[in-house]
């Protein structure tokens, strides 16, 4: 049980810096480890945007080729074509790892179809954003998954923005999961910082869907610490700086390491020895990621098409 | 092998049927195809064989929601089902471009080869009668661009039949353009479980050695039209059917062309910045020497498709057109 | 007063009678009536989809030239460009005839963001079908015209059909008012067959629109006794004709003529009279319609732009 | 007139500001543009300025909507509205083209005049760095094929301000897009009022004679060095900006190709099927005997965009691949 705890406290970590290559997911942690922890391996499937590189991680894709990816190297996933936005390790369930906002909406609506077409008790978990739970193609989504009872859960992560716009100025009502009322889908907001709440919370969902083979959709209540990308350094054009240290301390892994400490469930020495080892293993992942090489320029032609090459040439 | 006489609609059919029955995995879905026929009924019967007789659930009656039902075709297509998807008209593909082009197209590329999308958007393209502005689109030269996609536009029975079962065994997402004014065309058409047509081979329909006329689609049987109106003139036209846009067979154009020296590449869609500049530019550029007058293009006038019958017929090119190019060409 | 329903029932059957050209408005006539009757002629903006001959007609258009509109000749609104499904009328504030399944829902709310933008106290109805209802762009277009509060009344025109789809195999829930819901708009289901109902209905709504400047959501029941469209002669394909004889019963004609009759509003001599009379003058508008010539082949290329011409030719 | 020396961002920036102060109907709308000031920064400060300080709302956030918002424009600009529509990437616009080519394009032609949408579509258009393959589309082909569009590709400062403001001041929808790499090139731009560029005239950027480079937008630039390189070794080759691809102006291209009897096209869009073919397939045809060449034509490859930097260098066309062109010429 504690053993348990300590890998997705170290999962958890791993992301935090493994994502620190482009600070991504930073505050919103506990939502895709407690999720996933209620998921078969190899056997689910999961499907995300742009903010992708935790998903793989916790799914058990080759830490190395993740990081490679990000670093558009040829030890990368899709060697080094897909980029941070777009990994996949469709091996290992993980559906990607898509930039157009509510574009993969639908694509998940299609896992859980085809699970169902074939009969396989399979449950399809597709995450978005706040601001892409505006896109009419998420609607229609939720339409046809209720339609044809399809066995996908939508997971609305509210992290309060859309890159600069604040949810108030993007939604007209902030409570997101009303949005799947309307078709008859279950919907709930929960939590999205105590890791323990989520994953109790996502065992029950993931077991009724798989039961039930209906749809489901969650709002999750979570925060993004971090700018919205890489690029946004100035945060300050759309929130205070006291608000983040407000929200700063819902922090997951702080809470997280609070609570093992507490419930003596972990000593402090413990906790300090598996951060330094994570430290270790994200340096070490690190540098086997930047010695990968470049891609070979001729591969630019490769993986257009399955059986053909495109023309080739200015 | 067996063969038959077939209306365009009919072969399509019967290839779909013989794909559906041949592979678990190949589905049909899209808006009215199953208890409603199919607006241009190239699914009539299927969905009472299969949903109600056979309790399968292979014809999928969808919403009207272009983007929504070709994205869940494409997440089904990843895991390795073969969705058949069904534009209403390939006008309202335009609702779903984003999934085809930044989804459907991209994805064997972005994934590094992890994934395919085994897939086929088919419908009726081009003008059918008075459907007006938003229902008339040519939207074949806006795929044959993209790469990620194969574009082909069968002209004949035949090749309705087997392009299509070639296109359902493809892995990579196929764009099948047809045209409403051939559904009703009729021809001989040999079938069996592999009479399949290669994509990138276009195809002479009728030998010449005065000129080339390179067209796709319905305007093949107006080039058709043109031959037989210059054969009577004393002028020796070939016919080349390109079939398939993207991949392209330059190479059978080429040749039609260093034997003709003359050629007009004749297309239903807006002339400006159709697929037929990129024909002959390519042509031009390609068979320079060999050229005795520069290709002429004969396209659609370059206006939204007016609802009037009057102006609709001086919209779409038709023999007379092609007549009056190739005078031009001297 | 008597007049007033007098003149509606002249139209509702008049409508009858030109859309008898291609069937497309019959049994839904109460609706565009009741609904028309409490805007402000003139001022308020309507747009519909391509089910569009009986809004212009009602909103004081020249039905000759709607006919001619529908024949495709020069006399038509557009000349014979737009069509059945383009008639516009921009006079008299009808916006049109779309052929774009919901394609037409955000321009309705960009007419209502206009007179926010103006601050002019107009209010539009954008009508819809419970086809439409599905499409993506239709939420889209809620969601910001509660954000932004636009004086929009999106009315749900539920005839039980999308084409040959039944409601219940394109909708997850029927109940459509309650798309609404999730962006805060005030929402209703209502009926559509009984004009009076309608109309005060129809009043209460739109002056709550005017004076709150808020947007409305309304689903109106009922239905479509004809084919979808001209094409459509196998209605049998979706719904047996027992279904059809009930729902013929509601028809909101019959229903008014009943109680005028009933409460000796109207003798049934004036009534005959108003049909002859109703039918002449349908007669007429055909017969000018069909006089006026077809467009020149020149004339193709007016219109493509406001102040040049496309290039020409083949 | 007032002169100054502007970056083409800061050129686009004065002249939306004067076009929102010279007329009430002019608003912006787009996604992150007011608050947040723009992911390219091109409203920088104009939230503050118009809906903090003048309490005036001319500045819309958007949430992430493209089909919804351009529609909302477009509706009202159906009413006299002017709406200036920014595309956080022209890539994006993709999800709003039904509205863009079956609403906006064709409004006009529908009611017969009755209407026009005098409202701008703009934003960066083409690859910027690694942004991979869904973010990096350039989509001027595409629209330039639609007729009822205007599809503008400025290249400098200059034209940037003075394109800019005809296309708000134009009654027809406007395609203005702008490629990444140009928002810090900077230049000499004359600045007032009424100085405006009118559309369909491209303009030649460098006098020559043995050779004419034909492009647009950020490829200009391109031309521009091929054309430095090609004066050190003798070669005087003459730089056409096409600036406005619908209207084309063809008059000054031919003029150009007329005198020095070779053209290449180059643009940055995928090559197969891109506007340049359009281009090309013109001059081909109507310069027929003035070409001592085939007309050569330089494109992106025919791959979506990857991410690796490496490889996306070898995707866009730089002055090495245009050199090449040239040597192939002979
Ligand atoms: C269709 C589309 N429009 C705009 C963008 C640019 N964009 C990328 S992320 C983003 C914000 C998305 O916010 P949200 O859905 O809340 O996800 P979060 O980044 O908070 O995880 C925007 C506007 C895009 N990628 N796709
Ligand atoms: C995007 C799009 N897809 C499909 C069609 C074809 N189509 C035209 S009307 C229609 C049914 C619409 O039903 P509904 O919205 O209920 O309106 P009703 O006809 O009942 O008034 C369909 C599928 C279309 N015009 N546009
Ligand atoms: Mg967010
Ligand atoms: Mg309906």
């Amino acid at each position: 049980m504690i053993r348990r705890f300590e890998d997705k406290c170290n999962i958890a970590y791993r992301q935090g810096l493994v994502g620190g290559y482009m600070h991504v997911y930073i505050g919103m942690e506990a939502t895709a480890v407690g999720w996933n922890a209620a998921l078969k391996p190899g056997w689910d499937y999961v499907i995300t945007a742009y903010r992708d590189h935790a998903q793989p991680l916790i799914m058990g894709s080759d830490p190395v080729k993740v990081m490679a990816e990000i670093m558009g190297r040829s030890g990368g996933y899709s060697f080094g074509k897909g980029g941070s936005m777009h990994i996949y390790d469709i091996e290992n369930c993980f559906f990607g790892g898509w930039g157009i906002v509510g574009g993969h909406t639908p694509l998940g609506a299609g896992l859980a179809f085809a699970a169902k077409y074939r009969k396989e008790d399979r449950v399809t978990i597709c995450y978005l954003g706040d601001g892409a739970s505006n896109a009419g193609v998420f609607f229609e989504s939720l339409n046809m998954a209720a339609l044809w009872d399809l066995p996908v859960i939508f997971i609305i992560e509210n992290n309060e923005f859309a890159m600069g716009t604040r949810l108030e100025y993007h939604a007209a009502d902030t409570q997101l999961y009303k949005r799947g009322e309307p078709f008859g889908i279950k919907s709930e907001r929960l939590d999205g910082m105590d890791v323990l709440q989520v994953k109790a919370d996502a065992e029950r969902i993931v077991n009724w869907v798989r039961e039930n083979q209906k749809p489901y959709l969650v709002e999750v209540m979570n925060y993004r610490f971090a700018g919205h990308g890489a690029a946004d350094n100035d945060r300050q054009l759309y929130r205070t700086k006291e608000e983040e240290d407000e929200n700063t301390k819902r922090d997951p892994i702080a809470r997280l390491e609070k609570y093992l400490t507490e419930n003596n469930l972990m000593t402090a020495e413990k906790m300090e020895a598996i951060n330094v080892e994570i430290e270790e293993r994200v340096e070490a992942i690190y540098e086997e990621a930047v010695n990968s090489p470049h891609p070979e320029p001729h591969e630019v032609y490769a993986h257009v098409y399955s059986d053909m090459e495109p023309e080739k040439g200015h | 092998m067996p063969t038959q006489e077939l209306s365009y609609r009919d072969a399509l059919r019967m290839a779909l049927v013989e794909e559906i029955d041949r592979d678990q995995n190949v589905f049909v879905m899209g808006e009215d195809i199953g208890r409603y026929q199919g607006t241009f009924r190239v699914t009539e019967g299927l969905f009472q064989k299969y949903n109600v007789e056979q309790n399968d659930w292979r014809i999928i009656d969808t919403p009207i929601v272009e983007p929504g039902f070709t994205g869940i075709a494409i997440g089904a297509a990843m895991t390795g089902l073969r969705p058949v998807v069904e534009m209403m008209t390939m006008s309202f593909s335009i609702l779903a471009l984003d999934q085809i082009i930044n989804h459907a197209a991209k994805i064997h590329y972005m994934t590094g080869g992890q994934s395919t999308v085994p897939m086929v958007i088919r419908g009726p393209g081009g003008a059918a009668k008075q459907l007006s502005a938003q229902h008339s689109h040519s939207l074949e030269g806006w795929y044959a661009h993209c790469p990620g996609l194969k574009v082909v536009a069968p002209a004949t029975p035949q090749d309705a039949y087997s392009m299509f079962k070639q296109a359902v065994r493809d892995d990579n997402p196929v764009i099948f353009t047809e045209n409403p004014g051939l559904y009703t065309i009729k021809g001989e058409v040999t079938t069996g479980p592999d009479v399949l047509q290669p994509f990138g081979k276009a195809q002479v329909l009728r030998e010449g050695k005065d000129l080339s006329l390179v067209a796709y689609s319905r305007m093949v049987h107006v080039c058709l039209e043109v031959a037989d109106r210059l054969a009577e003139v004393g002028i020796s036209a070939e016919v080349v059917d390109v079939r398939s846009l993207l991949p392209l067979d330059t190479e059978t154009i080429y040749q039609s062309v260093r034997k003709t020296n003359r050629a007009i590449v004749v297309y239903e869609d807006w002339k400006s910045g159709g697929f037929g500049a990129e024909i002959a530019s390519r042509i031009s550029e390609d068979c320079f020497d060999d050229l005795d007058a520069p290709v002429g293009r004969v396209g659609g006038l370059n206006v939204p498709m007016p609802y009037s019958r009057v102006l609709e017929l001086e919209c779409i090119p038709n023999a007379d057109d092609v007549m009056a190019a190739v005078r031009k060409l001297g």
